[in-house]
C-alpha cells in the first residue's frame, strides 16, 4: 500500500540525476503503470515520454536528452518478439546498440545510457530498472560532458 | 630605435608582460595560437611555425560572442543583460605579416558609421606581436601580390625578425613599446649589424618567389567587367560550399546573430553573434525561398569581390592579405590566385 | 564607449491589427515605448525587431515620421520570428533597435506629383510618405496610390485606403475577378498602364513583390518616366542592420545602410543580386 | 599499374560517341600538389585527365549534386556520367545506388584499382619531405612513391605517406564498375582493418573522453566534413534547423516549428552533437573513403568516429556499407540473433 | 498554426493524487507556462462536476488544447477526449498527464512527486500546442471473411459467420476439414465419440453455399488492411477431382506405394492414393504427390488405369485463388511438442513409447488397430501402462515454459479409456499437479481413479530404458518419498502442445505477432483475448495457446462475432495518428520502405515516400529511422518530441 507521503525537503547535498526515460506505449509504460498500480515505490528522476513503440525512439532524441542536460537516458520497449507493433523494438535495439557504443567510444560513461525490455505484466521490473539505474547514476555524478555549458 | 632579444629569452619575455600570451604551438596536428603557459621558460615558446591554419581574427573577433542574454517571466516584460566583454589584455605572438594587416581591415568593418563595442573592446586589449618572413611558410603566399610584404609591419605592435639564435625588434606602435619595455633587461638595444642583417633578411625575403596574378590594380575593375561571365560557374564547378576559405580567412567577418534559449520556465536566453560564412547556401536566402546567391558560382564571385572590388570601393584597400589559407585549405583546391589570374586576363 | 547598437529597446506592442488573414498573414503592430525614448525615424528608414527566444529581423517602419507616440510595423507571417510575433498581444513586450537604413528624399519631393504603386505587404515601406505627405498636403501636387492583392481580402490598411479617397486619387485592384470587386482586376502594372500616370513633375514610388517592380518600372519607362523620378526600396536578408554582418550587399553597398531607397538611376547600375 | 592513356581514351571514346553527358575524373590543380576535380564534357579535353596518388577526391559527391541540380532543370540531359573510382568510391556509389539516390544506369563507373598503394595523405608528404614541397607524385615500383620537388626527385615509403584509410583499405580494387583499370592484389601487406581504431578504443574511458573533448572543442563547424561527403545529401541537415530552409514552397509553419537541435554557436556540447549525429546518421553508409578527415583544416579525426560504428556494425550485424545495393540498410534492417544482452 | 490556448486540468483523484502531489501548485504554475490561458485543479476529473466543468472552461476560454493531469490514459484518455468532442473541441486536442501511475502511487516524497508531476504535465503541454486536429479516416469494408485452418476452430467459426450471412473462405492446409479433433476417440468430461460430434459440422460445412472450402490450400500473401484484405491462396494439384471420386477404394488396392499414416500418427501405413479418414470433407480420396510414382515421368499410373470415374488426373496443376476479404479468423491449431525432443523418455526410440494421439488412435474404433489398444512393438494388449504428464510442459529449463493446460484431463480419459479396453490393466499417472478446472472435470479425474483405480504418482520421471521387453520407468513419489521403479508395456506421453508447424510463416505473411512461445499473440490478453495486433485478424483455437475443444469453440465464436460486428460497418475507422512525409526532405532512399513493420509505404513515381494512411499504424519505426526528418507521426512529431524532452529535463 502507498506509504504515507513524506515532506522531508531534500538534501541538497545528494545529487538528484535528471532521467528522461522513453517508454514504448503498450509495454513498457503499461509496465510503469503496473507499478504505480502495485503502488511499487521507486525514485522520482526518470521522466517518463510516453512514445508510441521503442522503434520510434530516434537516436537523435538521445544525444539531444544529454546535449540538454539529461543525466541519464532509458529507453526501455517490449520484449523481443512482444512488439505491439511486431518488429518495431528490433528495430530499436540495433539503433540504440550503436548509440551505446558510439557514447561509450566518446567517453561517455556506459551507465548514462540504458535500454531495457519492460512488458506490461513487468511492474516490478520497471520500478528495479529505474532504481537500479538512478542508483548507477547517483554514484557517476551529473552529466557534464555533452551537456550545453551556459 | 630597435633591440635585440636572445631566441631563449622569449619565455621570459612572455612571462614578465602583464597579459595573456598566445603563440603558435602544434596541438593536435595543427599548428593554432595556444596559451603560453605562465612562466613558461625558453622552451616554451619558439617561433618556428609555418602561418596558423586559423588567423588570430578571433581574438577581436571570437566565434561565438555573447551580445546580451534575456530573460522573462511569464506576464512580465523580457529583462536584458548586456554582456561586453572585459578581457584581460591580450598578446599575440608570432603573427605573420599577412596575418597582421588582417587586423586593421577588420578595424574598417567593425568601426565607422556603427562602432562595434564587442570588437573593439577586445581589440583595445589585444597587441600583436609579428614575426617578419624569411622564407614563405607557405606555397601559397601571395603577400606581395596583394600590396604587402614578407616583412610588412602594418596592423603589428612590435616587429620581430628572425636573425638565427635572436630577434630583431621593432616596435611598431607605442602598445609595442610598452610590451618591450616590460621585458626590461631581456632587450638589448640592437647593433648597426643587426639592423642590417634584418634589413638584408627583408629585401632578401622580398625577392622571394610568391603566386601572383599580375596587376593588383587591374583586379577591381576586371572583377566589376567580369560579374556576368560565365566563369564563375566553371570556376566554382568543384567548390562544396563548405567555407573553410572564409572561416579561415584573417580577414572575413561575416557573422549571424541568433537566439540560444537555455531555459523555458522562465525563458531565457542569450543573443549571441556566431561567424558565418558567404559560401553557405543559407546565408543570403530570404524567408520566401528567394536567394540572390543561389549558386556556388554567386557565392565565389561575392568572396572574390568582396576582397578585390567591394571592399577596394568601400575602403580603399583589398581586403585580401595573401596568406594563402583560402588556397591551402581548400578541400577542392579552389584557388583565389587562379581565379584572380582568370579574370584579370579574360 | 558609445552606445552599444546591438542592444535593443524595448517596446510594448498598443495595438495590433488584422490586415490580412489566412496563410500570408499580415498583422499591424503599433508600438510605445515605455520610458518616451522613442527615436526619431525617416521615411523609408526599417527597424531591428526582436521576439526574445526567437530572433531578430528588419522591419519598415510603416508610421509616419510625424508621429510621435508609436511606431507601427506592419509584418507578414513568413517564418519563424514572423510567426512569434504573430502569436503575440497587446501589451507584451518586443525589442527594437535603428533606425536604420536611409530613407527616400521626401524633402525634395516638395511640389511634386507623387504616384505610389504597391502590391502585397509592400504599401507598409511607403506608408510613411504617404502619411506624411497627406499630413502635409499642400506641399504636394497631385498624389495617385495604386495598390492591389491577390484579391480583396489580402488588400492591407483597406479602411485608410477608403478614407485617403478624399486627398488622394485612390487605384485599388486585386489580381483576378472577384463577386462584389468594383475596382480593377488585374495585376497591378497593368493597372498603371491602362490608367496611365503623367511623367511631368511626377516622382513616382514602387514597393512590392520583386517581380511587380520589375513591370512597374518597365511601365513607367514607357510611360516616361526617367530613372531619376522612379523611386523604390529592396530587401535584402539581413542579420546585424548596421554594415557588418555582410549578406545583405549588392555589390558595394549594404542595403540596410546604403539602401533600402533606391532610385532606378542608382540602382540599375547595381548588380542583380537582390 | 594504371596507364592513364588508356584512361584517356576510354572517356574520350565515351564522350565521343555521345554515350556520357559528363566525364568526372582528376586534373592537375594550381593550390597545391593534389589533383582537383576535372568535369570533362567535351572529348577534346579528355587528355586533362590525370590519375596518380594525388587523386584524393571521392568524386561520388558530383554525382549527388549533379543529380540535385537535374531535379531543377527543366529539360535535363539524362545520359549516364562517368566517374573515374577508386575502391573507396566505388563503394560510394554503390551506397547511393542502395538509397535510390540515381539508378545503376545513371552512371559509368570507371573502376581504378589502386594495386598496392592508394593516395597520399598531404600532411604525411609535407612531413616526409621536411619542408619541400611536392609537385609531382608518382608510383614507384609497389610500396613506394617517387615525388618530384624543386630540389629533385626523393624516393617515399608508401607506408610513410599514403592516407591511414588507405593503409587500412580492403576495397583498394574496385568492386562495382563497368570498366576497371589495373590489377587486382589480395596481400597487400598493410595493417589489418581498424588497427588505428583499436588503438583508441584500448584507452580508458576518461582518456577517450578527453581526446574527443579536445577535438571536439576545436571544430570550426565549418561543415566542410560535411559538404564533402557523399552521403551527406540530405536537403536539410539537422544543423542547418537553424535557418536553412529547402524549398520555396516551405511554410510558415513549418519554418516557425523548426528544430532547433542544435545551436549555431561553435560550442563543444554543439560540436559533440553535430559530430555524434553525424556519425549516426552514417553509419552503415560511410564507405570510409576518409573525405570528411581530409578536408577538415583543424584536422578532427572524424573517421574514427565512423569507422567505430562501421567496425560494431560489421562485427555484430555482419554489415558492410557498399557492397550490395540491394540489400536494405543498416538501419531499416535487423536480424532476430542481433544482439541483446547489452538490454536489461 | 500551433495551439495557442491551453487549458490545464489537474485531478486529485481524491487523495490518490492529491496525497503525494501538490495539485494546487502544479495547477497555479501550470498557469504561467506559456500558452495556457486557464488552470484549475479538482478533486475528481472524471466526476460528471469534473467533466462538466472542462466543458464550460473550453467553451468560456475558446481553448484550442487540454491537457488533464491525471490517471494513465489507457484509463481516461478516451473519456477527456469525448468530452472535448462534446465541448467542440478536437479530441486530438487532448491529451492525458498521467501523474497517478508513474508519479504519485510510485512516489512518496512530496516535493519529489511535485517537481515530477510538473514536468510531465509541461511536457503534455508542450506536446498538445502542436497537436494537430485529426479526424478518423473512414475505410470502406468488404463484407467477406476467411478462415484459416480447418480444425473445429476453423469450422466452428466458419459456421457462425456463414450463418450469420457472410460469405466465407475457409482454407485448410490438409486434405480434409476436422484438425486434431478428428484424431481423438472419446472426448473429456464426458466421453462422448468425438468423431460422431465432429462429423455433422464438417458436413455441415461442405453443405453450406456460404462457405467456399479450399483444403490442400495455403495462404501466400495477404496484402490490404483492415476491411480490404487481399489474400493469395495457394491450392496444390487436385489429382483426384473430389466431384468425380465415387470413394469406391479400387485406387488403393492397385498402389504400389506405403508410407506411415500421418493420420494415424504412424501407426499405420497408407498408399500414395489414400483418404485420411472415412469421415474425410471433402469427401474423396487424395493422391500424395511426394510418395507418388505416377507423377512426372509417368512411371506408374496405375490408380487412374483402375480409377472408372476417371477422377484421377496427373496433370493438374497447382491453383491460386485470389480471395477480397474484410476479415481474418487464423485457427492453425497445434501440434504436438516434437517426439525427437523428448529424448528423455525414450521417446522415438522405442516402439511402445507413444504420444497421447498415437493413444487417441489406439482407443478410436476407426484407429490403428480398430479399436483395440495393443502395444505397436508386438501387438500385445499392455497390461501396465505408465503416463506421463507434463512431458515438455513446464520445463523452462529444457522444454516448454508453459503449462499445456489440457494434459492432465486427457491423460486422466486415457487412463480411464485404457481400463475400458484392458479391465485387467493397470494405469499409472505420473504428475507434477492435476489442474482440472471446468465444468465436471474434477468429478471426471476423481471418477477415474476412483472407479478405474488410475494411480497417480506425484513426481517427476527421471528414466525411461527398455529392458528386458518391458519399459522400465524410474521415478519419484515425492509425497511418499521414495524412489518408484515400473515394469510398464506401454508408456504414454503426454506431450506439450505447441503452435503448429509453420504457424511462424503464418504469422509472418499475416503481419501478427506470436508470443513468446509462438503462439499467436492476441492484442490484449485479458480485454482483447481474440484480436490480433493487426486489426482486421482475430484468432481462435489452439493457434491461440493450449486449449480443449468447449474452449476452443468459445473463442472461435467469439472471434465469429468480432468479425461480424467488424463487417456489419459500412466504413470502419482508421486512427488518423498516421505517418506523414515531408516532401521537400524526402529523398526517396527507401529506409522507411525497408523498415515499416506494416508495409505502409511505398515510393512514388516522383521518388518519394508515401504512407498508405490506412496500413499505418503510427508506430513511429520510419520516424526514427529516417535520417533526413522527413517523416513524421501526426501528433508526436520530432518537434512534439523536442519540446517533451526539454519539458522533461526542466529548467
Ligand atoms: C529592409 C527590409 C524591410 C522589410 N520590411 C518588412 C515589412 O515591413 N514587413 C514585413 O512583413 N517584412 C519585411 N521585411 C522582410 C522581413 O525582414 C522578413 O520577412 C523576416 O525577417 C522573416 O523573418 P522570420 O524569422 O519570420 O523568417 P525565417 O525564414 O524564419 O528567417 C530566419 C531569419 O532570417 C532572416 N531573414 C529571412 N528573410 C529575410 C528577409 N527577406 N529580409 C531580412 N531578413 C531576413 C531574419 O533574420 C530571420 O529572423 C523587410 C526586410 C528588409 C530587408
Ligand atoms: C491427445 C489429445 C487429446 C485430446 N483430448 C481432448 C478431449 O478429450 N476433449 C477436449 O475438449 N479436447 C481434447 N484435446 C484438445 C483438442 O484436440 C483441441 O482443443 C482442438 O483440436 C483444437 O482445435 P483447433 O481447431 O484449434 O486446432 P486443430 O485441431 O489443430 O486444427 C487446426 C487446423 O488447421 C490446419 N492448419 C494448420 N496450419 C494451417 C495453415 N497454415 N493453413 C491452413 N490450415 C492450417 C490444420 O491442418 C488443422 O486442420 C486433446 C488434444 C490432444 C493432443
Ligand atoms: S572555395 Fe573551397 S573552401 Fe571555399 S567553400 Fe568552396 S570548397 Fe570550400
Ligand atoms: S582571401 Fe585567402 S589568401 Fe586572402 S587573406 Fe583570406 S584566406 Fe588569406
Ligand atoms: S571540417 Fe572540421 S572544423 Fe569543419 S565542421 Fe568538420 S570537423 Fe569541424
Ligand atoms: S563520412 Fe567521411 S569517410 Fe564516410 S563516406 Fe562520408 S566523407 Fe567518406
Ligand atoms: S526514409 Fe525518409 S528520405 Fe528515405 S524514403 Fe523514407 S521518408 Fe524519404
Ligand atoms: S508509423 Fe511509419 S513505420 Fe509505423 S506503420 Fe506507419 S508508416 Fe509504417
Amino acid at each position: 500500500m502507498a506509504s504515507t507521503p513524506t515532506q522531508t525537503p531534500k538534501d541538497p547535498s545528494v545529487f538528484e540525476p535528471r532521467i528522461v526515460a522513453f517508454l514504448c506505449k503498450w509495454c513498457s509504460s503499461a509496465g510503469s503503470d503496473l507499478a504505480g498500480v502495485s503502488r511499487m515505490q521507486y525514485p522520482s528522476n526518470a521522466v517518463p515520454i510516453t512514445v508510441m513503440c521503442s522503434g520510434s525512439v530516434s537516436p537523435v532524441y538521445i544525444l539531444s536528452a544529454f546535449n540538454k542536460g539529461a543525466d541519464g537516458v532509458l529507453v526501455s520497449g517490449c520484449h523481443p518478439g512482444d512488439c505491439h507493433y511486431l518488429k518495431g523494438n528490433y528495430f530499436a535495439r540495433r539503433k540504440i546498440f550503436l548509440v551505446q557504443k558510439l557514447l561509450s567510444f566518446i567517453g561517455i560513461e556506459k551507465d548514462r545510457f540504458r535500454m531495457s525490455w519492460v512488458s506490461a505484466a513487468e511492474g516490478a521490473k520497471f520500478a528495479q530498472v529505474v532504481e537500479e539505474f538512478v542508483r548507477d547514476i547517483r554514484t557517476l555524478g551529473p552529466q557534464r560532458k555533452l551537456k550545453a555549458k551556459r | 630605435m630597435s633591440s635585440i632579444l636572445k631566441k631563449t629569452d622569449l619565455g621570459a619575455w612572455a612571462a614578465a608582460l602583464e597579459a595573456e600570451v598566445f603563440a603558435p604551438a602544434l596541438a593536435d596536428g595543427v599548428w593554432a595560437y595556444q596559451p603560453v603557459a605562465p612562466g613558461a621558460n625558453d622552451g616554451g615558446v619558439a617561433l618556428t611555425h609555418p602561418n596558423t591554419a586559423r588567423p588570430p581574427k578571433n581574438f577581436a573577433f571570437p566565434q561565438r560572442e555573447v551580445l546580451y542574454t534575456f530573460e522573462q517571466l511569464k506576464g512580465q516584460a523580457p529583462k536584458l543583460t548586456e554582456t561586453l566583454p572585459n578581457p584581460a589584455p591580450v598578446v599575440v605572438m608570432g603573427v605573420r605579416p599577412c596575418d597582421g594587416r588582417g587586423a586593421p581591415r577588420n578595424d574598417m568593418v567593425f568601426t565607422g558609421a556603427f562602432d562595434d563595442p564587442y570588437y573593439q573592446s577586445r581589440r583595445a586589449k589585444t597587441a600583436y606581436v609579428g614575426l617578419a618572413c624569411n622564407t614563405p611558410p607557405s606555397p601559397n603566399c601571395f603577400c606581395k601580390a596583394v600590396g604587402g610584404s614578407p616583412s610588412s609591419k602594418e596592423g603589428l605592435d612590435v616587429q620581430l625578425t628572425d636573425l638565427g639564435d635572436r630577434y630583431h625588434v621593432v616596435a611598431v606602435t607605442p602598445r609595442g613599446e610598452e610590451l618591450i619595455e616590460a621585458g626590461g633587461k631581456l632587450f638589448a638595444e640592437a647593433g648597426a649589424a643587426d639592423e642590417k642583417e634584418s634589413q638584408r633578411l627583408h629585401s632578401e625575403a622580398a625577392k622571394c618567389e610568391q603566386r601572383t596574378f599580375g596587376d593588383l590594380a587591374a583586379a577591381a575593375p576586371a572583377l566589376k567587367k567580369n560579374f556576368d561571365s560565365e566563369m564563375w560557374q566553371s570556376l566554382a564547378k568543384a567548390c562544396i560550399g563548405c567555407g573553410i576559405c572564409t572561416f579561415l580567412c584573417p580577414t572575413c567577418h561575416c557573422f549571424d546573430i541568433s537566439d540560444e534559449v537555455t531555459g523555458q520556465s522562465p525563458m531565457r536566453g542569450e543573443r549571441v553573434r556566431t561567424w558565418d560564412n558567404c559560401q553557405f547556401p543559407d546565408f543570403t536566402m530570404h524567408s520566401s525561398g528567394h536567394n540572390p546567391r543561389e549558386t556556388l558560382g554567386a557565392r565565389l564571385r561575392q568572396r572574390v569581390n568582396h576582397k578585390f572590388l567591394y571592399f577596394v570601393e568601400n575602403n580603399g584597400t583589398q581586403q585580401c592579405t595573401g596568406c594563402g589559407r583560402c588556397i591551402s585549405f581548400c578541400p577542392v583546391g579552389i584557388d583565389i590566385v587562379a581565379v584572380l589570374d582568370r579574370m584579370i586576363q579574360a | 564607449m558609445t552606445e552599444n547598437v546591438y542592444l535593443p529597446k524595448l517596446a510594448r506592442i498598443a495595438s495590433i491589427k488584422d490586415e490580412v488573414v489566412g496563410a500570408r498573414a499580415i498583422k499591424t503592430f503599433q508600438v510605445e515605448f515605455p520610458d518616451g525614448d522613442m527615436f526619431e525615424h525617416e521615411c523609408g528608414q526599417c527597424a531591428m525587431i526582436s521576439v526574445f527566444g526567437k530572433g531578430e529581423m528588419m522591419i519598415s517602419i510603416a508610421s509616419s515620421p510625424l508621429v510621435k507616440d508609436y511606431k507601427q510595423f506592419s509584418i507578414m507571417r513568413v517564418g519563424k520570428v514572423t510567426t512569434a510575433i504573430h502569436a503575440m498581444k497587446v501589451g507584451d513586450v518586443i525589442g527594437v533597435r535603428g533606425p536604420y537604413g536611409n530613407k527616400f528624399p521626401v524633402n525634395d519631393w516638395k511640389g511634386k506629383n507623387l504616384v505610389f504603386i504597391g502590391g502585397g505587404c509592400g504599401l507598409a515601406p511607403i506608408w510613411p510618405i504617404i502619411q506624411t505627405a497627406v499630413a502635409q498636403r499642400s506641399d504636394f501636387a497631385n498624389i495617385t496610390v495604386f495598390y492591389g492583392g491577390r484579391s480583396s481580402r489580402d488588400i492591407m490598411y483597406r479602411a485608410e485606403l477608403e478614407k485617403l479617397r478624399g486627398v488622394a486619387d485612390v487605384h485599388l485592384s486585386v489580381d483576378q475577378a472577384e463577386e462584389g470587386w468594383e475596382g480593377y482586376c488585374g495585376f497591378v502594372p497593368a493597372n498603371v498602364m491602362s490608367t496611365g500616370v503623367a511623367p511631368d513633375n511626377a516622382i513616382a514610388i514602387t514597393c512590392g513583390p520583386p517581380i511587380m517592380i520589375k513591370y512597374v518600372i518597365q511601365n513607367l519607362k514607357g510611360l516616361g518616366f526617367a530613372d531619376e523620378q522612379i523611386y523604390t526600396t529592396i530587401e535584402n536578408k539581413m542579420k546585424c542592420g548596421i554594415g557588418k554582418c555582410g549578406r545583405c550587399n549588392v555589390g558595394k553597398d549594404y542595403v540596410c545602410v546604403s539602401g533600402p531607397v533606391y532610385s532606378w538611376a542608382q540602382l540599375k547600375d547595381l548588380p542583380q543580386e537582390y | 599499374m594504371v596507364d592513364i592513356v588508356n584512361i584517356r581514351a576510354h572517356a574520350k571514346d565515351l564522350l565521343e560517341k555521345g554515350t556520357v553527358k559528363m566525364v568526372l575524373g582528376y586534373q592537375r590543380g594550381t593550390a597545391g600538389v593534389l589533383a582537383e576535380p576535372a568535369f570533362i564534357t567535351d572529348a577534346g579535353q579528355a587528355d586533362h585527365l590525370v590519375w596518380d596518388p594525388t587523386c584524393v577526391q571521392n568524386l561520388a559527391l558530383y554525382l549527388v549534386n549533379e543529380k540535385k541540380a537535374q531535379s531543377h532543370q527543366r529539360d535535363p540531359d539524362t545520359r549516364p556520367i562517368a566517374i573515374i573510382a577508386k575502391g573507396c568510391d566505388s563503394r560510394a556509389v554503390a551506397v547511393l545506388l542502395q538509397e535510390r539516390h540515381f539508378e545503376r544506369k545513371d552512371v559509368h563507373v570507371i573502376g581504378v584499382s589502386c594495386g598496392t598503394l592508394g593516395v597520399v595523405d598531404k600532411n604525411k608528404l609535407s612531413k616526409a619531405l621536411n619542408g619541400r614541397v611536392a609537385t609531382k607524385v608518382e608510383p614507384h615500383g609497389t610500396d613506394s612513391f617517387k615525388v618530384t620537388t624543386a630540389e629533385g626527385f626523393v624516393d617515399v615509403a608508401a607506408a610513410d605517406v599514403l592516407a591511414d584509410r588507405c593503409l587500412e583499405c580492403a576495397c583498394a580494387y574496385p568492386a562495382m564498375h563497368d570498366v576497371v583499370f589495373g590489377e587486382k592484389h589480395e596481400d597487400r601487406g598493410y595493417p589489418a582493418r581498424f588497427t588505428a581504431l583499436g588503438q583508441l578504443e584500448a584507452k580508458s574511458e576518461d582518456e577517450r573522453w578527453a581526446y574527443w573533448e579536445g577535438h571536439f572543442n576545436r571544430c570550426l563547424r565549418c561543415y566542410a566534413c560535411r559538404s564533402v561527403c557523399p552521403m551527406c545529401y540530405c536537403p536539410e541537415c539537422v544543423v542547418d534547423s537553424i535557418e536553412l530552409m529547402v524549398d520555396p514552397t516551405t511554410s510558415a509553419d513549418e519554418k516557425a516549428n523548426r528544430i532547433k537541435w542544435i545551436e549555431r554557436s561553435a560550442v563543444a556540447s554543439e560540436n559533440s552533437m553535430y559530430h555524434l549525429v553525424r556519425a549516426i546518421h552514417l553509419a552503415g553508409r560511410c564507405i570510409d573513403c576518409a573525405e570528411c578527415e581530409r578536408v577538415c583544416p583543424v584536422d578532427i579525426p572524424i573517421r574514427m568516429l565512423n569507422n567505430k560504428l562501421e567496425k560494431e556494425a560489421k562485427d555484430m550485424f555482419g554489415y558492410e556499407p557498399g557492397l550490395d545495393p540491394e540489400l536494405p540498410s543498416l538501419v531499416a534492417s535487423f536480424r532476430d540473433d542481433d544482439p541483446n544482452s547489452f538490454i536489461r | 498554426m500551433t495551439a495557442r490556448r491551453t487549458g490545464v486540468f489537474v485531478c486529485h483523484c481524491g487523495t490518490n493524487i492529491a496525497a503525494t502531489v501538490d495539485v494546487k501548485r502544479v495547477a497555479v504554475e501550470m498557469g504561467q507556462e506559456e500558452g495556457v490561458v486557464f488552470s484549475k485543479d479538482y478533486v475528481y476529473m472524471c466526476s460528471d462536476p469534473g467533466q462538466s466543468s472542462v466543458i464550460k472552461a473550453i467553451q468560456d476560454n475558446q481553448l484550442d488544447g487540454v491537457v488533464i493531469s491525471c490517471c494513465t490514459p489507457t484509463l481516461h484518455e478516451k473519456t477527456f477526449r469525448d468530452v472535448s468532442t462534446e465541448a467542440g473541441l478536437n479530441p486530438f486536442r487532448c491529451e492525458i498527464a498521467n501523474i497517478r501511475e508513474q508519479c504519485a502511487w510510485v512516489h512518496s516524497n512530496r516535493d519529489e512527486a511535485t517537481e515530477k508531476a510538473l514536468k510531465i504535465t509541461t511536457s503534455a503541454i508542450r506536446r498538445v500546442q502542436n497537436n494537430e486536429a485529426l479526424t478518423p479516416i473512414g475505410v470502406p469494408v468488404t463484407r467477406r471473411a476467411m478462415v484459416i485452418g480447418g480444425g473445429i476452430a476453423g469450422i466452428q467459426a466458419s459456421l457462425d459467420l456463414a450463418n450469420a450471412g457472410l460469405d466465407v473462405v475457409l482454407v485448410e492446409k490438409q486434405p480434409t476439414l476436422g484438425g486434431h479433433m478428428l484424431q481423438l476417440s472419446e472426448t473429456f468430461p464426458t466421453l462422448d465419440c468425438s468423431q460422431c460430434i465432429l462429423s455433422p459440422k464438417m458436413v455441415e460445412v461442405s453443405k453450406n453455399k456460404k462457405i467456399k472450402l479450399l483444403t490442400d490450400a495455403e495462404v501466400t500473401e495477404v496484402s490490404g488492411f483492415v476491411g480490404n484484405f487481399k489474400v493469395k491462396v495457394k491450392q496444390k494439384a487436385q489429382y483426384v477431382d473430389p466431384e468425380l471420386c465415387k470413394l469406391c477404394d479400387d485406387c488403393t488396392h492397385v498402389c504400389p506405394v506405403v508410407v506411415p499414416n500421418e493420420y494415424d500418427q504412424g501407426l499405420t501405413g497408407r498408399r500414395a492414393i489414400f483418404i485420411p479418414y472415412a469421415q474425410a470433407i471433402p469427401a474423396s480420396f487424395n493422391l500424395d504427390e511426394k510418395s507418388c510414382l505416377g507423377l512426372n515421368p509417368v512411371v506408374c499410373g496405375k490408380c487412374a488405369d483402375v480409377c472408372e470415374a476417371q477422377a484421377i488426373n496427373y496433370d493438374v496443376k497447382p491453383k491460386t485463388y485470389e480471395e477480397d476479404v474484410g476479415a481474418i479468423v487464423v485457427a492453425t491449431g497445434f501440434d504436438l511438442y516434437g517426439l525427437e525432443n523428448m529424448g528423455e523418455y525414450g521417446m522415438g526410440k522405442y516402439e511402445d513409447v507413444l504420444d497421447g494421439l498415437a493413444f487417441e488412435r489406439l482407443c478410436s474404433a476407426s484407429g490403428a488397430t480398430g479399436g483395440h489398444v495393443l502395444r505397436p512393438s508386438d501387438h500385445k494388449e499392455p497390461k501396465e501402462v505408465v503416463f506421463i504428464q507434463c512431458a515438455g510442459s513446464r520445463d523452462p529449463e529444457n522444454h516448454c515454459a508453459y503449462c499445456s493446460k489440457i494434459c492432465c484431463m486427457y491423460t486422466a480419459k486415457h487412463a480411464m479409456l485404457y481400463k475400458h479396453h484392458v479391465p485387467d490393466g493397470q494405469a499409472y499417472i505420473f504428475y507434477i499437479d492435476i489442474r482440472s478446472g471446468g465444468k465436471g472435470y474434477e468429478e471426471f479425474v476423481q471418477r477415474g481413479m476412483e472407479k478405474d483405480g488410475t494411480v497417480y504418482l506425484r513426481g517427476r520421471v527421471s528414466k525411461v530404458f527398455e529392458k528386458d521387453g518391458k519399459i522400465k520407468v524410474m521415478g519419484v513419489d515425492t509425497l511418499a518419498g521414495r524412489t518408484i521403479e515400473i515394469d510398464a508395456d506401454m508408456v504414454v506421453l503426454a506431450l506439450a502442445m505447441q503452435p503448429s508447424k509453420g504457424t511462424a510463416d503464418v504469422a509472418k505473411t499475416l503481419k501478427i505477432g506470436r508470443d513468446k512461445d509462438g503462439f499467436l499473440a492476441e492484442a490484449h490478453p485479458k480485454l482483447r483475448p481474440v484480436e490480433s495486433v493487426t486489426a482486421g485478424i482475430f484468432l481462435a483455437g489452439a493457434a491461440q495457446g493450449p486449449k480443449d475443444i468447449p474452449e476452443t469453440v468459445c473463442q472461435a465464436s467469439a472471434a465469429a462475432a468480432k468479425v461480424i460486428q467488424l463487417l456489419s460497418k459500412e466504413q470502419l475507422e482508421h486512427s488518423p495518428a498516421v505517418a506523414n512525409v515531408r516532401l521537400s526532405h524526402c529523398t526517396g532512399c527507401e529506409m522507411c520502405v525497408d523498415a515499416c513493420p506494416y508495409e505502409a509505404i511505398s515510393l512514388t513515381g516522383g521518388g518519394k515516400a508515401y504512407v498508405n494512411e490506412v496500413l499505418c499504424e503510427g508506430c513511429g519505426t520510419c520516424q526514427a529511422t529516417c535520417l533526413r526528418a522527413a517523416i513524421d507521426v501526426k501528433n508526436i512529431t520530432q518537434l512534439q518530441i523536442f519540446d517533451m524532452i526539454n519539458a522533461s529535463i526542466g529548467g
